[in-house]
């Protein structure tokens, strides 16, 4: 029996609403990625992670938590969790995550920024203040809490006098460039992929030579809704790697199963085993660069120990970067 | 047997959110979806245009095992909205029946 | 030449002289081509203006001459000539299948019936029903 | 060694013949044929090209006579003619022989006898060619009027394209007004405008013009003569009128389907067929009220009387316009009231052209189209005064689907309307669907058998009235370029008389059915004359004659025995 869709939405949107997050976690969990790199606070061009890549760990032990009582009779009891949801964080607490993952999703923003610095390209973090963009809100459908969602982060923007805000994961890209200006009169703030940043800059050059293969998958939200499918290559290229593509790729790239790991895990799994056959099937011994949070966990669960997935940013620090 | 709902056809089938009525029940969407659901996305679509609300509730899970990764979209050949007319029924779902 | 009839076993079709008229049932018989209804191919059809036109001694030479049977396909009520083409048409079969007794041929070799137009699935029921009810007859007498 | 110089010439006709009939080994069968000169194959008879190296051949070779075997006479008599007459040849010296209706398209299971058939087919041909003597065409003097019946939006038309072209025309209409269906039409596609505006308009148009008379409850009774000289009787009332015109113009319209009672509960109140709910929503304003209670759901249901595959009770024709006129009709629905919820349940959807506009703007406006199959027809029940239609959607691989509706509109088919009287006249060929047949649907769309008699509007097929008027213009520009040449040739394929044996006994002028015989003065004795307008070349005059001194041109004893000895072969 899978989960009650009604209830395991509610608990998501209460925390959104009340919360401003869906799995909140704590405050300093999100931006201590950033130690060290002394990025200043604030300015007209900042880094925006919408907490994406560190909410993935909480997620992932979330979903462990959801996998075991999906077909048991605890799903029945969902509800319950929402309804002490709004008196307590209890998806903090029924979501422990592990310490090895909290570490890998750290480190790639980390790697993002560092890649940035290294190009020249001057940016702020909004540190504490930074948001959610409410992406899951909006995929599921609950239009209400999304639009409360986007109207605050736009108000965050304005207040701190944002004008160019550099992503680093495709679903807060594809929420801040196409589906606020839908959703928010007015909305002027120019958003560009890290990975659309480093690709335009000429200059950005690899100190590093490297050579491995690396297999692409692309993110359907890049691919398909942002068209971000040629940078990753351009910018992997120029690192020194070879590409290798897998059979479903860029604009029919096959997606991971991710975006509906809360709800269906078993079927989420199912799909991303299928996609990690397609990569296994182009890969020959070298490592597959995912470029989504979501991909990325969703890969590496469904192939075990059997390959090296990790984000297309850790392949670029090994080359651009000392 | 399944009743039409003519308020159901107003509030989905015609609203300018959900584009389906270009469909022309090709069901290459249906092919290349990684889902290998039946239902998914011409079936379900075909359900909401012909005001069949009970169908497309009874099949509210179906609708959130899309992953809206648009592999349809990108080779449908009547250029239907399918990732969003799928967000437009959860919308729909989120609003009228979970009363979020 | 001979008429390959009679080897033992195996008769060959009857062959059948089929009037038809320009207007109407060659359009009916055109038909049936166009149909791709098949009817035995050693029926072959003289056009002429209107079945109220044919000569009975026209008649008798075919069946003299190769053929094991006449069918009139006449216009019928259809005829764009004469409305009364059907009697007309009947009055030429009755002269010709008397001809046809005093020269000792069958009078059933004769046959005519209404083809018009559109009647494609007629003639070739006509053609196979006169095939058949041909093959019951002996050899054509005035053959050479 | 006969002295004729034939040209014989072998269609394949792309393959539509070669695929069935060895067109080589019947030429080869035929070459040796006595008097053939020129025996030759080629790929497409009727081509620019193949029709080049006939005058060619006829050129150089000095032919006389020409065999086409190819198609049915009916579509290239008149080319092959042509071709003839291009090289100095005459035209009656020409055969064409049907090798593809008549013999590869009908026996496509058994080739070689097919390619036997041939051979037999087209030594007759030649045989009769070899017989033939150069004819002239007879002449006769045209007049400038024509005979239009029924007054719709085509007669109408015509007659004063008709007029426009200085030609006078009689409007004859069997009912007491003029106008027709469109003349009880409201909003029409695409201007919007009423039916019965543009019928006004027409009339008005009319009026003005003193070459048009109109004569309503009239009908035709008689008519004699021949192409660019009738003449008709008509009754009008009680009157009869004698008319002398040089064509006829047929535009007698369609009859609407009437659904048998029961079908899709018909005869049940609230269930209307497409005229009917046309009318009941051209007279609402606002709201549609059905017998005094307000109108919310209506569901319509396609093809009633239509595409009926067995032809048992509906015809097997598509009626072509009514998928227009239905989805039509349901926007000036929709612009009454736009609150109505519209059900379409179809089998196929067939707005071609710019009608598909309209099944878009149908689509947007949030009508709900839901396809069937003929096996399972969709059922109407009436419950607590409302319908209950059930209907398997073929496209959901059939579910089974309820709609609850106030009306139930039977979109229901055009057919031909009941003409014998004017036919027992006219004597036009109808088709297997009912309506009156042309010559050829592409090649000669409103010319009939009869010359000088044409068709136009939906007398000839289902069509919507931009489709009829189309028709009913090509009819009169086809009847003027017969009246303004002022003269027509006839066929001289007519009745001759063997003055030699004709002892003038009368039975040939008893049977002639054109008064086209008469006795004349022959130095001693008295003989039959042929009037050779009046001639139509039937026949009926040849197998009376005890002398055997009648034959027709083209038609001779010589010819038949010639094309009957041809055939006299081994099998």
């Amino acid at each position: 029996m899978p989960l009650p869709i009604g209830d395991v939405i509610g608990l998501m949107v209460d925390n959104l609403k009340k919360r401003k997050t869906v799995f909140p976690i704590p405050r300093k969990r999100a931006i201590e990625w950033a130690n060290g790199l002394n990025i200043p606070e604030g300015g007209k061009t900042v880094i925006y992670t919408g907490s994406m890549y560190q909410l993935l760990p909480y997620m992932i032990a979330a979903v462990k938590n959801m996998e075991l009582i999906e077909d048991s009779f605890l799903g029945k009891f969902v509800f319950m969790g929402r309804f002490f949801n709004r008196m307590f964080n209890v998806s903090a607490f029924v979501s422990m995550p592990k310490k090895a993952d909290v570490k890998r999703y750290k480190q790639i923003v980390y790697n993002i920024a560092k890649l940035l610095k290294k190009a020249g390209v001057e940016f702020g973090y909004l540190y504490k203040k930074e948001l959610y963009s409410g992406t899951l809100a909006y995929d599921l459908g609950v239009d209400d809490a999304f639009s409360l969602q986007a109207k605050r982060v736009y108000e965050l923007l304005k207040e701190n006098g944002v004008s160019t805000v550099i992503t680093v994961d495709p679903h807060t890209t594809n929420m801040m460039r196409s589906v606020y200006p839908t959703i928010i009169d007015g909305y002027d703030i120019e958003v560009k992929s890290y990975l659309e940043v480093l690709a335009a800059i000429d200059d950005f050059q690899p100190i590093h030579s490297v050579e491995k293969e690396i297999t692409v998958h692309d993110s359907c939200v890049y691919a398909r809704y942002e068209s971000v499918i040629d940078e990753p290559r351009q910018l992997l290229k120029r690192a020194g790697y070879t590409i290798k593509e897998p059979k479903d790729n860029k604009a029919l790239t096959h997606c991971c199963g991710g975006p509906i790991e809360s709800i269906f895990p078993k079927m989420s799994h199912t799909i991303g085993k299928n996609r990690v056959q397609q990569l296994k099937d182009a890969t020959n011994g070298g490592a597959v660069a995912t470029m989504c949070p979501i991909c990325m966990a969703s890969l590496k669960k469904a192939s075990g120990d059997g390959l090296e997935i990790e984000d297309i940013s850790s392949f670029l620090v090994k080359a651009f970067c000392d | 047997m399944t009743k039409v709902n003519p308020d159901f056809i107003k509030k989905v089938a015609t609203s300018e959110e959900f584009n389906a009525t270009a469909c022309i029940n090709c069901g290459v969407c249906t092919a290349v979806c990684p889902m290998d659901v039946e239902l998914l996305p011409r079936k379900l679509f075909r359900y909401a245009l012909l005001g069949l609300e009970g169908k497309v509730l009874e099949n509210t899970n179906v609708i959130y095992q899309c992953l809206l990764c648009k592999m349809c979209e990108e080779n449908c050949t009547a250029d239907v909205h399918i990732a969003e007319n799928v967000r437009f029924l959860r919308s729909y779902i989120s609003k009228e029946v979970f009363k979020l | 030449m001979e008429k390959g009839s009679g080897t033992a076993g195996e008769q060959s079709p009857p062959r059948v002289l089929v009037f038809s008229t320009v207007f109407i049932s060659d359009v009916g018989i055109d038909l049936a081509g166009s149909s791709h209804m098949h009817y035995p191919p050693s029926s072959i059809a003289i056009p002429l203006p209107c079945s109220s036109g044919i000569k009975p001694e026209w008649i008798l030479y075919a069946l003299q001459h190769g053929f094991d049977g006449v069918f009139i396909a006449a216009d019928g009520t259809d005829c764009p000539f004469v409305p009364d083409c059907t009697d007309r048409t009947a009055k030429i079969v009755d002269d010709g299948q008397k001809l046809l007794e005093e020269n000792n041929i069958e009078p059933e070799r004769l046959k005519m019936a209404a083809v018009c137009s559109v009647c494609a699935e007629p003639f070739v029921k006509h053609m196979k029903n006169f095939q058949e009810s041909l093959k019951k007859l002996r050899p054509t007498q005035g053959a050479d | 060694m006969s002295e004729r110089r034939i040209g014989v010439y072998i269609c394949h006709c792309g393959g539509n013949i070669s695929d069935f009939v060895e067109v080589e080994k019947v030429r080869d069968a035929i070459e040796n044929e006595e008097g053939v000169t020129v025996a030759k194959t080629t790929m497409f008879a009727c081509s620019d090209a193949a029709q080049q190296e006939m005058i060619n051949d006829i050129h150089e070779h000095k032919l006389d006579g020409l065999v086409v075997a190819s198609c049915s006479p009916t579509l290239h008599t008149f080319t092959f003619r042509g071709v003839a007459e291009r090289a100095g040849l005459n035209p009656y010296q020409y055969v064409q022989v049907n090798v593809r209706e008549q013999c590869s398209w009908a026996h496509t299971d058994l080739k070689e006898q097919a390619t036997e058939k041939a051979i037999y087919m087209v030594k007759a041909g030649i045989a009769k060619v070899r017989l033939t003597h150069p004819l002239k065409k007879t002449r006769i003097d045209t007049v400038p009027r024509t005979l239009v019946i029924g007054a719709g939006i085509s007669g109408l038309r015509a007659a004063i394209a008709h007029s426009d072209l200085g030609i006078s025309a009689f409007v004859i209409e069997k009912s007491d007004r003029i106008g027709g269906w469109v003349s009880e039409f409201g909003k029409m596609y695409p201007h919007n405008r009423l039916g019965s505006d543009l019928i006004t308009e027409l009339s008005e148009e009319i009026k003005k013009r003193e070459n048009i008379h109109i004569y309503t409850e009239a009908e035709i009774l008689t008519k004699s003569g021949s192409v660019g000289d009738f003449d008709v009787k008509i009754k009008v009332k009680n009157e009869e009128i004698s008319l002398n015109v040089g064509s006829i113009i047929v535009a007698t319209g369609f009859a609407s389907y009437q659904p048998y009672e029961g079908e899709y509960a018909y005869g049940t109140d609230g269930v209307l067929t497409l005229p009917d709910f046309k009318e009941l929503i051209d007279n609402s304003k606002g709201e549609i009220i059905y017998q005094g209670k307000p109108v919310k759901n209506v569901t319509y249901i396609y093809c009633v009387g239509s595409r009926d595959s067995s032809g048992e009770k509906g015809h097997t024709y598509c009626s072509r316009y009514c998928c227009n006129a239905a989805i039509h009709a349901s926007l000036i629905a929709n612009d009454v009231s736009s609150e109505l919820n519209q059900f379409h349940i179809y089998r196929d959807i067939r707005t071609y052209g710019k009608y598909e506009l309209l099944y878009r703007e149908a689509l947007q406006k949030g009508a709900v189209f839901i396809k069937f199959d003929e096996a399972s027809p969709p059922r109407v029940e009436k419950s607590n005064g409302r319908f209950n239609v059930q209907v398997k959607d073929v496209l959901t691989f059939g579910e089974e689907i309820e709609i609850e509706s106030d009306l139930v509109v039977l979109v229901t088919a055009m057919e031909p309307r009941e003409n014998k009287a004017m036919n027992d006249v006219l004597k036009l060929p109808v088709s297997l669907d009912g309506f009156f047949k042309e010559i050829h649907p592409k090649l000669r769309p409103v010319e009939t058998v009869i010359d000088g008699v044409l068709i136009a509007g939906t007398s000839q097929a289902p069509r919507n009235s931009a489709e009829s008027v189309a028709m009913s213009l090509a009819a009169t520009s086809k009847s003027a370029s017969l009246l303004m040449k002022g003269y027509v040739e006839l066929e001289p394929l007519i009745a001759m008389v063997n003055e030699d044996t004709c002892v003038w006994c009368g039975k040939c002028s008893e049977a002639c059915p054109y008064s086209a015989i008469e006795k004349i003065s022959s130095g001693e004795k008295e003989i039959a004359a042929i009037n050779t307008a009046q001639c139509k070349g039937c026949g009926c005059c040849v197998p009376v004659c005890p002398e055997n001194a009648l034959t027709i041109k083209g038609y001779t004893d010589e010819q038949i025995r010639a094309m009957i000895d041809a055939m006299e072969v081994l099998l």
